[in-house]
Order: C-alpha cells, then structure tokens, then sequence
C-alpha cells in the first residue's frame, strides 16, 4: 500500500463523536500515530498545538487502555513522554533550568512529525514516477558483448636476467642424460682401444689411450681411466692385446699382441 | 604525444562515431558510462559529442537516449508506456515501511539504520532493508566516522535508473524539503525518546550528498 | 463495420504510429510479427507503412530494421558487429620456457636452435619462438654458413625498447649476475666437457656479441 499514505490517510482512527476507535494495527510506531492526530486537526502542521497533540495522544492511550488493547512498549515510552512534555508546557518557563526548555521539546516533535511528513510526501511523489519495465522500457532484444580475452605476454628485465642465470645454473637439476655425459662407457673405450690398436706395437701407459678432452677434468679422466682399464682387459681375454704392469701402483702398459708364433712370457 | 597518437590512429568521422554509439547503446539494456563506450570505440572517438549528437537525433522519438547517474542508455518515451502492457513487470509491492525507508535512504543518504529509524520513529526490520538491496535500489555507503562506525546506506545506478532520475539531485521535491529545513540534521534534545538509545544517530556528514 | 471503427477510434497521426512502433520494437524481446505489433497499436493503426517509414529512418544508422521470416527487429548494423566484441587486455607473465629462449637469444646471437636446445638441457617448442617472433621481440638472423645452413634468432629494437636496454650489450654478464645476487653459485658446471661437440658446431662464436 505504498500510496497508503498522504492526503486522506485517515490511519486506523475514527473519531465518530466522543468514541475513539482503536486500531493500533494501523500504525507504523508512535511518530505515526502522533501524525495521523495532527493530521486529523486539520491545520498546518506548523502551527499544530503539540499540546493538544499531546492531549490527544493520551487520550488514545488511556482509551486502548480502557479497552484491554496491549500497546507496544515505544507507544508507552511515548505516551510517558508526552505527559512529561504536556506538565512542563502548563508550567511556566523556568529560564535558570537546565536542559532544553519544553518550547525547545515541542518544537523538536513539531520539527519530527514535519519531516516525517515530508519524506511521506516525496516517498509518494517517487513511487508516482515513471518506472523502468512498467512505463519505461530498456531495450529487450540485447546483444551479448563477446568478451575476448587478449593476453599479451609480458616480461621484466630482471625475469630476463632470472631466466638467463637460471639456465646457466641448471646443470644440479638437469635431466639425467646430461648428468651422465661425464661418463666414459666401456664400449666407448673398447671401440677407442680397437681403433688405435694397430699403431699400438709398442707399450705405451693407459693414460695415452685416453681420449682427449677427458684428461683434465678429474671426475671425466677417472671415468674414462676406469672405462679404458676394463677395456683393456676384454682385450688382452680376446687375446688381441698384452698388459704389463712394472710394480704394484706403477703405470699399465699395453701393446697389440704380436700375431703369428708367439714368444711365452718368461 | 596525444596529437601523434591522434595523427596515428585516425578516428572515424563524427557522424560515423555517432552510428557506433549508437550501435552500442542499443545493444544493451544498461546503462552505459562514457569510459565503457569508449572502451569499445576505436581509438580517439569522442562518445560524449557522439552522444550528445544522438540525444538531439532521438528528442521526440519512441525511444530517447537518457542519462543516469553520468551513463547513457536508450529508453521508451515515456507517454509510450502503454503500448508495452505486455512487456510490463507487476513491480513488485513494496510495504510503507520498504517505501518509507527507500525515500529516507534517498533523500538523507548516506544514512545510517539509526537515522532512518529516527526519522520514522520506529524500527526497521532487517527484511526492510534486505529488500530493498535484493532490489538493487540501495548500497551499503562508507562507514560513519561516529563511534561504534555504523554502516551507512546510499540508492544505487539502479535505483536512478529505475525511477528515471538523472542523479540523485533530480529526486523529485528534494529543493522544497531542503528549503524547509527538513533534511537538517537536527539532533534531538536529550530528553526526546529515542527508538534505539544504543545507537548514536550522529548526523555529522549525513547530507554530504545534497 | 470496419470503416464504423476507424471513425470512432481515430487512429493516431503517421508519424505518431512511427513513433509508436519503434518503441514496441526496441523494448520486446523477440521479433515481431506485421500482427503482433498491431495488436499492441492503437486501432485504425498501419504498422506497414510505419515499418516501412522506420525502415527508411534506420537505413544507414547504427541499428537497422531487419525483418526474419516476417517478423521485425531491430539489429546491429552489419558493419559494426565488431563492436559488440570487447577485447579485455590481460598482460600475464611470459612462461619460463619463453623468457629463457629470450634470454639465450639475447645473450648468444645469433643463436640457433639446436644452441639454443642445447644451452636450455631441453628442447624449445616452435610455438616458443613463435610467440617470441609475434611479440617482436626476435627476428631471423643470417643463416649460420655450417651443414644445414640454420636459421638464426637475433633480438630486435622493439625487444631493446621493452627492456630498456640501449643495445643487448647492456646486458649484465655472470659474473654481474651473480653479484646482482641473480645467479645463485652451484659448483662450476660449465667446464664438464660436452659429450656430443656436433650439436654445437658453432660453440666457437657463441660468445661472440659479448
């Protein structure tokens, strides 16, 4: 009931005579109640006496009072008031008294109940507007806006810089075919060994048949020693080759085994 | 730099910029704000001369181009709501207290709880409020300075695009309760009763809007 | 009868009607019927004729009346349909594998693939370079004069121009790098000897530029 109120709002009072009907149902909290009685009077809410409204309002109180109407707590709190407010405006003006002076109270209620008028004015002039979707349109057959997502890429300097110092540190995490490269196979020694046989008719130290670039790095000469030593071995057993050894710790020797009649060894 | 950027990307002709606008308001049901038209723009439009031109081309139509709250959208003319019955939404019925409420919240805002509910002299039921957010008509505003910092509320894009209001200054008899004195934020002496006494209704910056 | 009609309910003006349709036009949903739009017209009316006047009126301009199987809506002209597409620009960080390619690239050009591959530990994806390339941030380099004759990535300004740079010389050393704190020290691993010298035929002039 949005258009409930303004002119002609009558509340739930109807003032037939002496009798007031009661009708607390009707009323949104005391301020309204108070309204509805200024309204009722008829005349400019600014010139309303508040204290005949007051006298109203506990009239209508001690009326539902009478007729067994449980009133909730605030339309009590305001009744009190009122009555508080109705025997200081009797008396006259005490001007060494502290506080706001009664005129100072009714003018407050006066200035209350005007503004909550107004805002029920405006409330009904705002609902009486053009409304979109009941006098006003949008337009109904809208077209999606696509979103296209564009991402563009985008990198620092110091990413840059991160990325570069990153790769170059890699080699700790690196794949594991990498972490063997420093690894001299048997097979790769023995396809070496195989090769360089044949110019190999004197003794010559396992260190000359080492392949070149693994000599300096410690951990690739140990690998390719080791690799050229089992060599080695395959093929002195295939009987292609003869290994000598001058002392415990002195350096390998090998040499291509002589082919044809063959001195034994002493 | 802005005039080589001009010289660089040659923006279309004005009245070609206008057909765009045009284009794009009508393909939307919401209010669009200058900046959002000119995302969709070429580089160096100027949708306000374009808008402005279409405003001129649509005064007087069935359909007009309007402004809410500083964006732009093409509406119905108003004296053509009749002819939409069926497109038409019962608008759903508000209670005194919602539209009460609604009204306080526009006419005061940013409003607290408590000074809506002091200007109403009675409670306001959480549902009230619930409401009319569920609406979109109100928005929670920024927290009041005042102790306890209660949250304010304020009337959203939405509210002014559903009452027809340009900005919330156009709220219809905002001059005369303003020249009445009626939108003062007047504390009430000490010995009025108060609905919610736990609540300080501080009206410091309560009408920063108006 | 019929003529009975329309001298009782006199039908409104021709551009009235106009003004009329074009509001039932813009705000149903759906296209609509010759008979659909006259049911919502005023009697006596003739949504022909204003179909036909609008249709003249939005010849040209940004929406236009289109008609589908008899029915009538108002459409987006043909020509700007690509402003109903909105390209949100979402600036996201280059992926590891890009950033690297680029960084090998910048520090070794002109780079190969296989170098580049090689210096990686694994191998680059021809989207990687391709990305790199629509960015503008490398271009070819000479083909290098070894077996295969492979093509070569160099930086471009656009690249020196993103990052800062002067030339690509700026850019800091290892040794820069890890004092920057950049490279954290992990053992020297770059004096193991490579096992497979034919993927890096070049390796001679890697570090040529620098």
């Amino acid at each position: 009931m949005p258009d409930d109120f303004g002119e002609g709002f009558a509340g739930g009072i109807a003032a037939g005579g002496d009798a007031l009907v009661v009708d607390v149902d009707g009323f949104e909290g005391p301020l309204d109640l108070l309204l509805t009685l200024a309204r009722s009077q008829k005349v400019d809410l600014r010139r309303v006496s508040i204290l005949g409204l007051a006298e109203r309002y506990l009239a209508f109180v001690s009326e539902a009072r009478r007729l067994r109407i449980e009133l909730a707590a605030d339309y009590l709190v305001m009744a009190a008031w009122l009555a508080f407010l109705k025997s200081r405006l009797l008396l006259p003006p005490d001007p060494a008294a502290p506080g706001p002076s009664a005129q100072d109270l009714a003018d407050h209620l006066a200035f209350q109940l005007e503004r909550l008028e107004g805002m029920r004015r405006v409330a009904a002039r705002l609902m009486g507007r053009d409304q979109l979707g009941r006098d006003i349109f949008a337009r109904g057959l809208t077209e999606p806006v696509i979103e296209r997502r564009r991402v563009i890429p985008d990198a620092t300097l110091v990413d840059l810089l991160r990325a570069y110092a990153r790769v170059k540190t890699r080699e700790d995490y690196a794949p594991l075919h990498v972490r063997r490269e420093p690894v001299y196979t048997m097979e790769q020694a023995l396809a070496r060994l195989r090769g360089m046989l044949g110019m190999a008719v004197d003794w010559r130290v396992l260190e000359a048949f080492l392949p070149e670039g693994w000599a300096l790095d410690p951990r690739a000469r140990r690998s390719a020693t080791a690799a050229t030593f089992a060599a080695m071995l395959e093929l002195v057993k295939a009987g292609v080759a003869e290994l000598r050894q001058d002392g415990v710790f002195a350096p390998l020797m090998l040499r291509a085994r002589a082919v044809g009649p063959h001195l034994p060894h002493g | 730099m802005g005039e080589a950027a001009r010289t660089l990307f040659d923006a279309p002709p004005a009245a070609e910029q206008e057909r765009m606008v045009e284009a794009i308001l009508f393909a939307t049901a919401q209010p669009l704000a200058l900046c959002a038209i000119a995302d969709r723009l070429p580089q160096g439009c100027d949708p306000a001369a374009a808008i402005a031109a279409l405003r001129r081309r649509y005064a007087g139509r069935g359909v007009e181009v309007v402004e809410r709250d500083g964006a732009f959208a093409f509406r119905t003319a108003p004296d053509l709501g009749f002819l939409m019955a069926r497109e038409a939404v019962e608008p759903r019925k508000l209670s005194r207290a919602a539209v009460e409420t609604l009204a306080i919240i526009a006419y005061h805002q940013p409003a607290t709880r408590a000074e809506i509910e002091e200007i109403r002299g009675v409670g306001v039921s959480r549902g009230t409020l619930d409401l009319l957010m569920e609406l979109g008509w109100i928005g929670l505003g920024r927290r009041r300075l005042s102790p306890g910092r209660p949250v304010t509320f304020v009337t959203t894009p939405a509210f002014l695009d559903h009452f027809g209001l340009e900005t919330a200054r156009d709220l219809p008899g905002l001059r005369e309760l303003r020249e009445a004195g009626l939108l003062e934020a007047r504390g009430a002496p000490d010995t009025l009763p108060r609905m919610d006494p736990d609540e300080d209704p501080d009206g410091g910056d309560q009408d920063a809007l108006f």
